[in-house]
C-alpha cells in the first residue's frame, strides 16, 4: 500500500506526522504560562513560522540569484516555491501573532516596528507574485521577480532586528537570550524542526507542481505542433 | 565616459520633452498645493498638533507626487514603443536608466522646491537646514528604486497598480528616517538628526548600487 | 562569411507556436525579402534577427557572433525598423535622431545627412508627432541607418511610404545586408534577389523537422 | 434605454479589461494598506490623536486612489487611440461617459470596502453607519467629476499631471463636508453627521446633472 | 444623390495648411482612391469625411446630411478605418466587435458574421494585443463594418494586410460608397474607377482658388 505513494505523498504524510508530535509538544509536554494562561502557547508556532518564512524568503533570494547569473530555470521554480510558501508561513506568523495580540495588548493591532515590517514584509512577496502573473511568461516574469526577490529580502533582517533597533511593543529576543524554561525552550526547538521540515516538503512540492506546469504546456505544443506536420507529410 | 554621456542624453531628451509639454513645472506645484489643502481640511489642524501632522503631510505629499513622476518616467516611451528602440543601441542599459532616474529625480526636486515653502507657509512651521537635506537625501534613494519599478512595471499589465505595491514598501526606510529627521528638525520628536542624515546617506549608496547591478536585468531581455 | 546564420529557430507565445525549427542563411551584402500571409511569423522572426526578442529555442549567429549573448556588440552594427515607428513624438524630427546619436556614439553631423536621405529636410524642426505617418516611418528608417549599421532589418519598411518609397529603401539597403518582411511582391523581387516563404511559421517548401525525423 | 444599455456596455467592457488582469482587487487593497502604513510613518500617531489624523488619512488615500483609478479609466482608450473608434459611433457621448464613470466609481468603491476596515482596523477608530455612508456619497461626486477630468485629459498632453490639477479643486466640496462627516462619525469634531449628509446628497445632484450637461463637449469635438 | 458634397474644405494646424480649399463630390455607391504623397494631406482630408475631424473652413454634407451638426446620425452610416487599429489589445476579436455591438446598437449575431468576413474566424478568442499587425488591421476593418454603414472611409486600409487584402476590401466596399486613401496605385485602379490625387494639400490639376480670383 505504502508502496503506491510516490516520494512526495510519503514526504507530505511525514510531514503532517510531525506536526501532529508537535502539537502534542506544545499543547501535552509544555507548562503552561504562569501569566498569559493558554494563550502562550501559541509562540511555538508563532515564532516557528515566522523563522520558516525567512528560510523560504532566503530561497528566493538566492534563486533570484542564481537565476540571474545563470538563468538556470530550476533557479527560477524554486524562488517561485518559496515565494507561495513563504507568503503562507509569514500569514500564520501575522494571524497567530494578531489573535494572540488580542487578550494580551486588548487590540488585535498596533503599529509597532515589528508589527509593521511583518505586515510590509507580507506586501512584498504578495508583490512578488503579482510581478510573476503580470509579466510575459519565462524570462521575463523570471527576471523581474527575481529583482523584487533580491530587493524585497531588505525587509527580513528589518523584521528580525526591529525589536532591538526600535523599543518596540512587542517582546524582544527570548529563545537566544535563555529566557525561556527548558521544557518551553524544547518544545519550541521541537516545534521549530517539525515547521522547517514542513515548510521544506511543501517547496517540494511546489516545485514538482510548478515542474509539471511547465511539461505540460510543452506537451499541449508538442500535439499542436505534430498535428498539421503529419497532416503536411501525408501531402 | 560612454555611460555617463549617455545618462545625460537620456536625461536631457527626458527635460526636452517635458519641457516642450511647458506643463510639468506649474501642474507639480500646483499638485502639491492643493495636497496640501486637502490635509488641511481632513486633519483636524492647530498651531499644537502642526508640528506633529506636518512631517505626514509633507511625507505623503512626496510619496504621492513621486508615483506620479516616476509613472510618467516611463510613460511616454511605453506609449510610443520607444523604449525598444533606445535598448536596442548598444548604449548600457544601465547608463539609460541612470539618465531617466537622473531626470525623474530631478523633477521630484522641483516638486519639493515648491512644497517646502509652501509647506512652511501654510502649515507655519520652521524649515531648517535638517529638514532640507533630509528630504533631498531621501529623494535620491526613492529616485534609483522608483524609476527601477517604474522600467518594470512599464513592461506589464495593470502597471499603474503595480508600481505603488512594488516602490512604496522599499520607499519606507526612506520615509522612517526622513521622517524622523523632519519631526526632529520641525521641533518634534526627539534625538539628533545626524544620525538619521549619515542613515540616509547609508542607505541612497546602498540602494544605488544595487539598482545599478540590476538595472539591466529589468531593461534589457 | 555569412551576415545571418540561423538554425532551428522557434518562438512560442503560450501554446501558440509562431516560429517553428526555421534555419536561415543570409550571405553578407545580400537581399532578403520575407513574404508570408497575415500571422505566418515574419514579425517574430525578423525581431528576433535583430536581437530585440529570443527565440524559445534554436540558435541564431550575426556576423559570426552569438545573438543571444553577444546582444550589446551586434546592437552597434544592426538597424532595425519595427511595426511602429516608436519616435519622441514631443521632440523635433531632428532631435529625436540627434538623441539617438549621442545613444549610438555617432557624430551629430550625421543628423542632417540622414533627414536629406529620408527626405525630411524640410520638417526637421516640426515634432515627430504633427508629421504624417509616412513621414514618421521615414523617420524610423532614417534612424535605423543613422549608425550606418551593416545589418538592416526591416519590418514592412514600405508601410505608408509614397512611390518615392521604393527608391528610399533601394537606397538605405545598397551596400548592406538587409531582411525585409512586406506583403508587396513587386517590391520584394525590385529590392531582392532572393525571397523566402513562412507559412505557419515554417519556410515554405521545406520539409518540417518532424518528417525529416521520420 | 439605449443610452443606459450602451453605458452598461461600456462598464461592463472596462471591468472585464481590468478583470483579464485578475489582480485588480488584490493590489487595490495591498494599496491601501500601504497608504496606512505610510501614514503611520509620517505621522506621529497614538491613541489620543487617532481620532483627529485617521479622517484625513482616510480622504488623502481616497483622494490619490481615486485618481490613480480616473486616470485608468481612459488609459486603455488613450494608449491605443480606442477612444476615436467609440466616439465615432452613433452612441451619446453622456452615456459613454456614464459608463466610464460607473466603472471607475466601482473601482473606488472596492477600494473603500478595504480602506475602511482596515482603517478601523489599524487605527482602532468605530466604523459607524455615518461614517460609510458619507463616503459612499462623496464616492458618487468624486466619481463624476473624476471621470469628467480624466476624459479631457485624456485628449491632452502630460494628463498624469494635469488631472489632479482640474480634480481636486472641484473634490473640495466633498473632501470637506465627507471629512466633517467622518470626523463626528469617529468621535472627533462637533456638530451633526445630518445635515452634512443631505449636503453631500445636494452635491451629487448637482454634479451629476451638470456633468451629464456637459459630458458632449468634453467627449465630442 | 451624392454621398458626400464637400465645398472649400481647408484644414489649418498652426501656421502648417493640411488642406486648402478643396471641393469633392463622391456619389453615391461610386468609389473614389485619395492618392498623394507623404504629408499631403489624405489623412486629414479623410478624418473630416469620417467626421473624427472638423475643417477650419469649408462645408461639407454627407448623405444630404451637414457633416457639423449631424455627426452622431451620420456616424451611424460610416465606418472608418484609421493609421492605427484602436483596438482593445486586453479584450478577445470576438469582444472588441461585441463592444461596438452595443454602441452602434447591432444585433451580437453580426459578430460571427464579420469574423468569418475579415477571416479572424480562427483566433476570435485570442487577446486583440496578441493578434499580428495584419490581423488587427482585418479587425479594425471588421469593426468599421460592423453596423452595415453606407460610407466607408479607409485610410491605408492595405497596410499590412497580405495578399488576401485586395479581395477582402473589395468584398467590404461592394454595394457601399467608398473614399480610400492608399500609396498603392495598382490597388486604387483595382478598386476604384475614380481616383483623385492630393498634392501639398491641393486637388492636383485643379487650378488653385487664387489662381481663380485672379
Ligand atoms: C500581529 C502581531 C504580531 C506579529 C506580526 C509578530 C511577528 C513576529 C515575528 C516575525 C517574530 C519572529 C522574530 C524573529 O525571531 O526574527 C516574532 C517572534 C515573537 N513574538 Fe511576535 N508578533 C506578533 C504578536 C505577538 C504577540 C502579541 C506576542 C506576545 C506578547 C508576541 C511574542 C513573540 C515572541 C515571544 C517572539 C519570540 C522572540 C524571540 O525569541 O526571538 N508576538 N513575532
Ligand atoms: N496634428 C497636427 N499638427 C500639425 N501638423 C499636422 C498635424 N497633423 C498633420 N499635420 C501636417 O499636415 C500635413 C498633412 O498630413 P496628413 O497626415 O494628412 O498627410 P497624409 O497625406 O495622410 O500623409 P501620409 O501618406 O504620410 O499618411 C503634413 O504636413 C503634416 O505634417
Ligand atoms: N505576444 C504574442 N502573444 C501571443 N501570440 C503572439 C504574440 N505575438 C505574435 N503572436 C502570434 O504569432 C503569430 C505570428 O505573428 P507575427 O506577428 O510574427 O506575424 P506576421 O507574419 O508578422 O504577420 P503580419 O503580416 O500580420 O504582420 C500570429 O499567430 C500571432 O497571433
Ligand atoms: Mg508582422
Ligand atoms: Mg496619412
Amino acid at each position: 500500500m505504502t508502496s503506491r505513494l510516490n516520494v512526495f505523498e510519503k514526504a507530505a504524510l511525514g510531514a503532517v506526522a510531525l506536526m501532529v508530535v508537535a502539537a502534542g509538544f506544545i499543547f501535552v509536554f509544555a507548562p503552561q504560562d504562569a501569566l498569559q494562561g493558554p494563550v502562550q502557547r501559541i509562540f511555538y508556532l508563532h515564532v516557528s513560522s515566522a523563522i520558516a518564512a525567512y528560510g523560504c524568503f532566503a530561497v528566493v533570494l538566492i534563486g533570484g540569484i542564481v537565476y540571474l547569473w545563470k538563468e538556470n530555470p530550476t533557479a527560477d521554480r524554486l524562488a517561485r516555491a518559496g515565494a507561495l510558501v513563504g507568503l503562507v508561513f509569514t500569514t500564520v506568523t501575522l494571524v497567530m501573532g494578531m489573535i494572540w495580540a488580542k487578550p494580551i495588548w486588548g487590540t488585535f493591532w498596533t503599529w509597532d516596528a515589528r508589527l509593521t515590517s511583518t505586515l510590509v514584509l507580507w506586501i512584498i512577496y504578495a508583490g512578488y507574485l503579482m510581478v510573476r502573473r503580470l509579466a510575459e511568461p519565462g524570462r521575463q516574469a523570471a527576471r523581474f521577480a527575481a529583482v523584487v526577490g533580491i530587493f524585497g529580502f531588505i525587509d527580513v533582517p528589518v523584521v528580525h532586528f526591529s525589536v532591538t533597533w526600535w523599543r518596540t511593543v512587542h517582546p524582544g529576543p527570548v529563545v537566544i537570550n535563555d529566557a525561556l524554561p527548558a521544557e518551553m525552550l524544547v518544545a519550541f526547538l521541537i516545534t521549530m524542526a517539525c515547521t522547517l521540515f514542513l515548510a521544506a516538503v511543501m517547496i517540494a512540492i511546489r516545485y514538482r507542481i510548478e515542474v509539471l506546469t511547465d511539461q505540460a504546456a510543452d506537451r499541449i505544443v508538442a500535439a499542436a505542433v505534430a498535428v498539421p506536420s503529419k497532416a503536411g507529410s501525408t501531402r | 565616459m560612454r555611460s555617463l554621456s549617455i545618462a545625460l542624453a537620456v536625461a536631457r531628451k527626458d527635460l526636452a520633452s517635458e519641457w516642450r509639454t511647458r506643463e510639468l513645472v506649474p501642474a507639480l506645484a500646483q499638485f502639491v498645493v492643493l495636497a496640501l489643502v486637502i490635509a488641511n481640511f481632513g486633519f483636524q489642524f492647530d498651531s499644537r498638533t502642526a508640528p506633529a501632522i506636518a512631517p505626514g503631510v509633507l511625507w505623503m505629499t512626496l510619496v504621492f507626487a513621486g508615483l506620479v513622476a516616476f509613472g510618467r518616467a516611463f510613460a511616454a516611451e511605453r506609449e510610443q514603443a520607444s523604449l525598444e528602440a533606445m535598448l536596442l543601441t548598444p548604449a548600457a542599459p544601465a547608463a539609460i536608466f541612470a539618465g531617466k532616474a537622473l531626470a525623474a529625480a530631478l523633477l521630484l526636486v522641483v516638486c519639493e522646491a515648491v512644497l517646502l515653502p509652501a509647506l512652511a507657509l501654510f502649515f507655519n512651521v520652521p524649515l531648517s537646514f535638517e529638514v532640507v537635506s533630509a528630504v533631498l537625501l531621501a529623494t535620491i534613494g526613492m529616485a534609483v528604486l522608483g524609476c527601477l519599478f517604474a522600467a518594470m512595471v512599464a513592461r506589464v499589465r495593470a502597471r499603474e497598480l503595480l508600481l505603488p505595491l512594488l516602490t512604496l514598501p522599499l520607499w519606507i526606510p526612506f520615509i522612517v528616517i526622513g521622517g524622523q529627521a523632519v519631526q526632529v528638525g520641525m521641533g518634534a520628536g526627539s534625538g539628533g538628526t545626524s544620525s538619521a542624515t549619515s542613515l540616509l546617506i547609508d542607505l541612497d549608496i546602498l540602494f544605488v548600487v544595487l539598482t545599478s547591478l540590476v538595472a539591466r536585468f529589468v531593461l534589457d531581455d | 562569411m555569412s551576415a545571418v546564420v540561423a538554425s532551428a529557430l522557434s518562438q512560442r507565445f503560450g501554446i501558440e507556436v509562431a516560429l517553428d525549427a526555421v534555419d536561415l542563411t543570409v550571405d553578407t551584402g545580400e537581399h532578403l525579402a520575407v513574404l508570408g500571409e497575415n500571422g505566418a511569423g515574419k514579425t517574430t522572426l525578423l525581431r528576433i534577427i535583430a536581437t530585440a526578442a529570443r527565440p524559445t529555442s534554436g540558435s541564431i549567429a550575426i556576423f559570426g557572433l552569438d545573438a543571444s549573448s553577444e546582444r550589446r556588440r551586434l546592437r552597434a552594427r544592426i538597424g532595425y525598423v519595427a511595426h511602429t515607428p516608436g519616435l519622441y513624438l514631443a521632440l523635433s524630427a531632428a532631435e529625436n535622431l540627434e538623441f539617438f546619436c549621442a545613444l549610438q556614439g555617432v557624430d551629430r553631423g550625421r543628423v542632417a545627412e540622414v533627414l536629406d536621405l529620408v527626405g525630411l529636410g524640410d520638417v526637421a524642426g516640426r515634432p515627430a508627432g504633427k508629421l504624417s505617418r509616412g513621414a514618421q516611418q521615414r523617420l524610423a528608417i532614417g534612424r535605423a541607418v543613422l549608425h550606418d549599421p551593416a545589418l538592416l532589418v526591416l519590418d514592412e519598411p514600405d508601410a505608408s511610404l509614397d512611390s518615392g518609397g521604393a527608391d528610399l529603401l533601394a537606397r538605405v539597403m545598397r551596400d548592406r545586408t538587409a531582411v525585409i518582411a512586406t506583403h508587396d511582391h513587386a517590391l520584394a523581387n525590385r529590392l531582392c534577389p532572393r525571397t523566402m516563404e513562412l507559412r505557419h511559421g515554417r519556410v515554405a517548401g521545406v520539409p518540417t523537422r518532424l518528417r525529416i525525423v521520420q
